[in-house]
């Protein structure tokens, strides 16, 4: 099950400002669990942003990204309602689509 | 060790009962009580840990100020307890006493019980030059040795201000390191060392 | 749709992903499952910076002043460190953030289309006090700026 | 190398941090009084200080704590437990059932229903057991995030507190059972035992101390107490998991050698009487990021 991913999108100026909180434990497969196991590799490997339908960035993701990743970025020729549309796939396949307007 | 500790716990409640009390009576006896009520034993951290002998039990209740009169004759008590070395040789490594000095393990609900226990020096003081990450709880211990030397008397002081802090200072914050068997003969030795040997970074 | 012809050099060496890009691009297919065949194996799995540049297509990179890296001089925690990169070297179309000291130095890859502005923020896992690198690709060249971050003490109980 | 990276990665923060922060000049070699070192240290830090608070506000901007306030909200809303009721309609926080605007500020306070002083934490874990139907037992059994499990408690917690985000805090130290939990904890923050004699205040009772290079608040005083108070709940970094205050409380505790806390008990909703009744006045910014 994947939880979902928080998107603010907010014109500044001419630009829009996108910024995603993923819900991801980006484990680096060098993690112990409290009883001595290892924990094994499970991160975000690809990351897409559609503005209006349009795929505008595309993202691929190594093991060094944080935890519950943070990422922005900044949009020209968009416009207040315009639909973000932010995708993720791990190096499991699980896979995640989240939407929001800009505002 | 757990004789003296119940000596200085049976000597002091005489001495409470007639001094000034600067807690609300009350409300500390509340809070002992959801104290003892509201703990659970977690790990080596069992309950017993709750129970004030007489000296926390005095500092807690004169908010660490006790009455000087009765200051004296217990840190009197507490220094009489110091055991010291019987070989009277009183500096061990500094080396082995600075990386003792860095480790703030022991005795939590987490710490594996009866693995030696670090000395926790640097979460409260500046000691060597070379560690900046130090707490300041504690006063700079930096040239410890350099401003005061190393004679016999010296080494006898810093041992024994080690193994009991309370014996100079009786509300002191510090633990009582030799006092409750977390350091060991050796240990302090190597602590010493760290603080006078004129090689350790201390007194460079 | 096109997003930028360039980006088959990034695939390069992976000629399936490739066929699948093409067909991302096309608007053919818009899935997740379909960029997932994208990812840079070569390059995100080597171990050192050189082998992670090779792997984008980076033999050479000029250092440049167009590109502003933004990170911390002292970070408060190394598990997780805040890295900004913005280029103004004209036509980039991605950025690629490398941590040096990290066991896989490649961190994050970026490509930028339809007005997506080469301006990344991301939060980065620092092993140990490390250059972080940015690499800009801009007209099918190469550029790139670093910066020493250190990682502080602490985040570890003790 | 591979292998060890959390490993390698926990080592070297505490290697390479005695390598960055020492000064490029060893200290002066022969100062007149040994407290010559400390002012040059103490400017080391207010360096390293600066640097995190230029990155405090872009991480504060962002920050992973919100992905937790929105689970806790679904969780708020969602009919739940064996009487199958959320708490958006069974819950009273204090401000009327399932208003939650300025909820959290005014807490730690006094309810009638359980007849007791209850923070935050320990309300809705009441609300839980007596609306929702959960077993105490369970929730106490796994009460605080790790690595793989965020409990729904916590969640919650987030939620509640996002929705005082920006609020003065506002204890209600007039009422007598209010007060009385404020004297008896400050009482509880003044007790010294175990094998280290210490109290809450042996490392929070006065201004400007630090452990290593951890800055200690003084929960006595109003600038000391909100300190203490703000970010929790937080995210914690270098897990990265969210915490809430309830768990600080406990690993203060830890670290001062005692025995644990019982979870949503009165000795920790006494303690945070004290400490945020200090802090009364100040505006509270919400769900924070810890280092």
């Amino acid at each position: 099950m994947t939880d979902p991913m928080k998107i603010r999108a907010q014109m500044k100026g001419d630009v829009a400002e996108v910024r995603v909180l993923m819900s991801h434990p980006m484990e680096t497969g060098q993690r112990k669990d409290a009883a001595g196991n290892a924990v094994p590799v499970h991160f975000i490997q690809n990351i897409s942003i559609e503005v209006g339908g349009k795929v505008v960035v595309e993202g691929q993701t190594g093991t060094s990204v944080s935890r519950n990743p943070v990422f922005g970025f900044k949009v020209k020729g968009a416009k207040v309602g315009d639909k973000v549309a932010v995708n993720w796939i791990d190096n499991k396949g699980d896979k995640r689509t989240d939407e929001a307007s800009i505002t | 060790m757990t004789k003296k500790i119940l000596m200085v716990a049976m000597a002091s409640p005489f001495l409470i009962a007639a001094m000034p009390v600067a807690a609300d009576a009350d409300y500390r006896a509340k809070a002992i009580a959801v104290i003892k009520k509201d703990f659970k034993p977690q790990g080596q951290a069992t309950l017993d840990r709750l129970d004030e002998d007489g000296l926390q039990a005095l500092c807690s209740r004169t908010g660490n100020k006790p009455p000087e009169y009765i200051a004296k004759r217990l840190e009197a008590d507490q220094l009489a307890a110091v055991i010291y070395p019987s070989d009277s040789k009183l500096l061990g490594d500094w080396k082995a006493g600075e990386a003792l000095a860095q480790s703030g393990r022991g005795f939590t609900w987490t710490d594996k019980p009866g693995l030696p226990v670090g000395g926790n020096c640097y979460n409260c003081h500046q000691i060597s030059p070379k560690e900046t990450s130090f707490g300041t709880v504690g006063p700079t211990l930096y040239q410890f040795g350099k401003l005061r030397g190393n004679s016999e008397e010296i080494q006898k002081y810093t041992y024994s201000r080690i193994y009991n802090s309370k014996g100079y200072n009786l509300c002191t914050e510090m633990p009582r390191f030799g006092h409750i068997g977390a350091l060991k003969e050796q240990q302090i030795k190597d602590l010493v060392a760290l603080l006078l040997d004129p090689e350790s970074p201390v007194n460079k | 749709m096109e997003i930028n012809p360039t980006r088959r050099t990034v695939l390069r060496g992976a000629g399936r992903a490739g066929v699948l890009y093409t067909l991302i691009a096309t608007g053919v297919f818009k899935t997740t499952a379909a960029i997932a065949a994208a990812w840079n194996k070569t390059a995100f799995d080597s171990k050192d910076t050189i082998g992670a540049l090779k792997g984008i297509g980076a033999n050479a990179a000029a250092d440049s002043n167009d590109i502003i890296l933004k990170a911390p001089t002292i970070a408060e925690n190394g598990a997780v460190v805040p890295v900004d990169v913005v280029s103004n070297i004209p036509n980039t179309t991605s950025i690629s953030i490398l941590v040096e000291k990290n066991p896989f130095p490649l961190s994050a890859h970026f490509e930028f289309a339809n007005g997506a502005l080469p301006d990344v923020s991301v939060r980065l896992k620092f092993a140990q006090t490390s250059l972080v690198k940015a690499v800009v690709k801009a007209d099918g060249k190469f550029y790139t700026v670093q910066k020493e971050v250190k990682v502080t003490v602490g985040g570890c109980g003790g | 190398m591979k292998q060890r990276f959390i490993r390698a990665l926990c080592a070297m923060l505490l290697i390479s941090s005695a390598l960055a922060q020492t000064p490029k000049k060893p200290a002066v070699k022969v100062p007149k009084s040994s407290s010559q070192a400390a002012p040059q240290a103490a400017e080391e830090k207010d360096a390293a200080t600066l640097e995190f608070e230029k990155f405090r506000a872009e991480m504060e901007d962002s920050n992973p704590a919100e992905l937790f306030e929105m689970k806790g909200e679904e969780l708020w809303k969602a009919k739940r437990g064996p009487k199958n009721v959320s708490l958006a309609e069974s819950c009273d926080l204090g401000q009327g059932v399932g208003k939650l605007e300025g909820a959290y500020v005014k807490m730690p306070r006094y309810f009638a229903d359980a007849d007791a002083v209850m923070d935050a934490e320990r309300r809705i874990v009441w609300c839980m057991v007596e609306e929702q139907g959960f077993k105490f037992d369970d929730i106490e059994k796994k009460p605080f995030a790790n690595a793989s499990f965020t409990p729904d408690i916590t969640n919650l917690v987030t939620y509640v507190a996002g929705q005082s985000r920006n609020m003065k805090i506002a204890v209600p130290l007039d009422d007598p059972k209010v007060r009385d939990a404020y004297e008896t904890g400050k009482e509880i923050a003044a007790y010294r035992a175990g094998p280290y004699d210490f109290s809450c205040n042996t490392c929070h009772g006065s201004d400007g101390k630090r452990i290593r290079m951890q800055n200690l608040p003084n929960l006595g005083t109003p600038k000391g107490a909100i300190s203490s108070v703000q970010g929790w709940p937080g995210y914690r970094m270098t897990d990265g998991v969210m915490l809430t205050h309830q768990w600080r409380m406990g690993d203060c505790f830890r670290q001062q050698r005692f025995p644990e806390p019982r979870y949503a008990s009165d000795v920790v909703a006494y303690l945070l009487t004290y400490m945020t009744g200090n802090a009364n006045g100040h505006v509270y910014k919400g769900p924070g990021i810890k280092r």
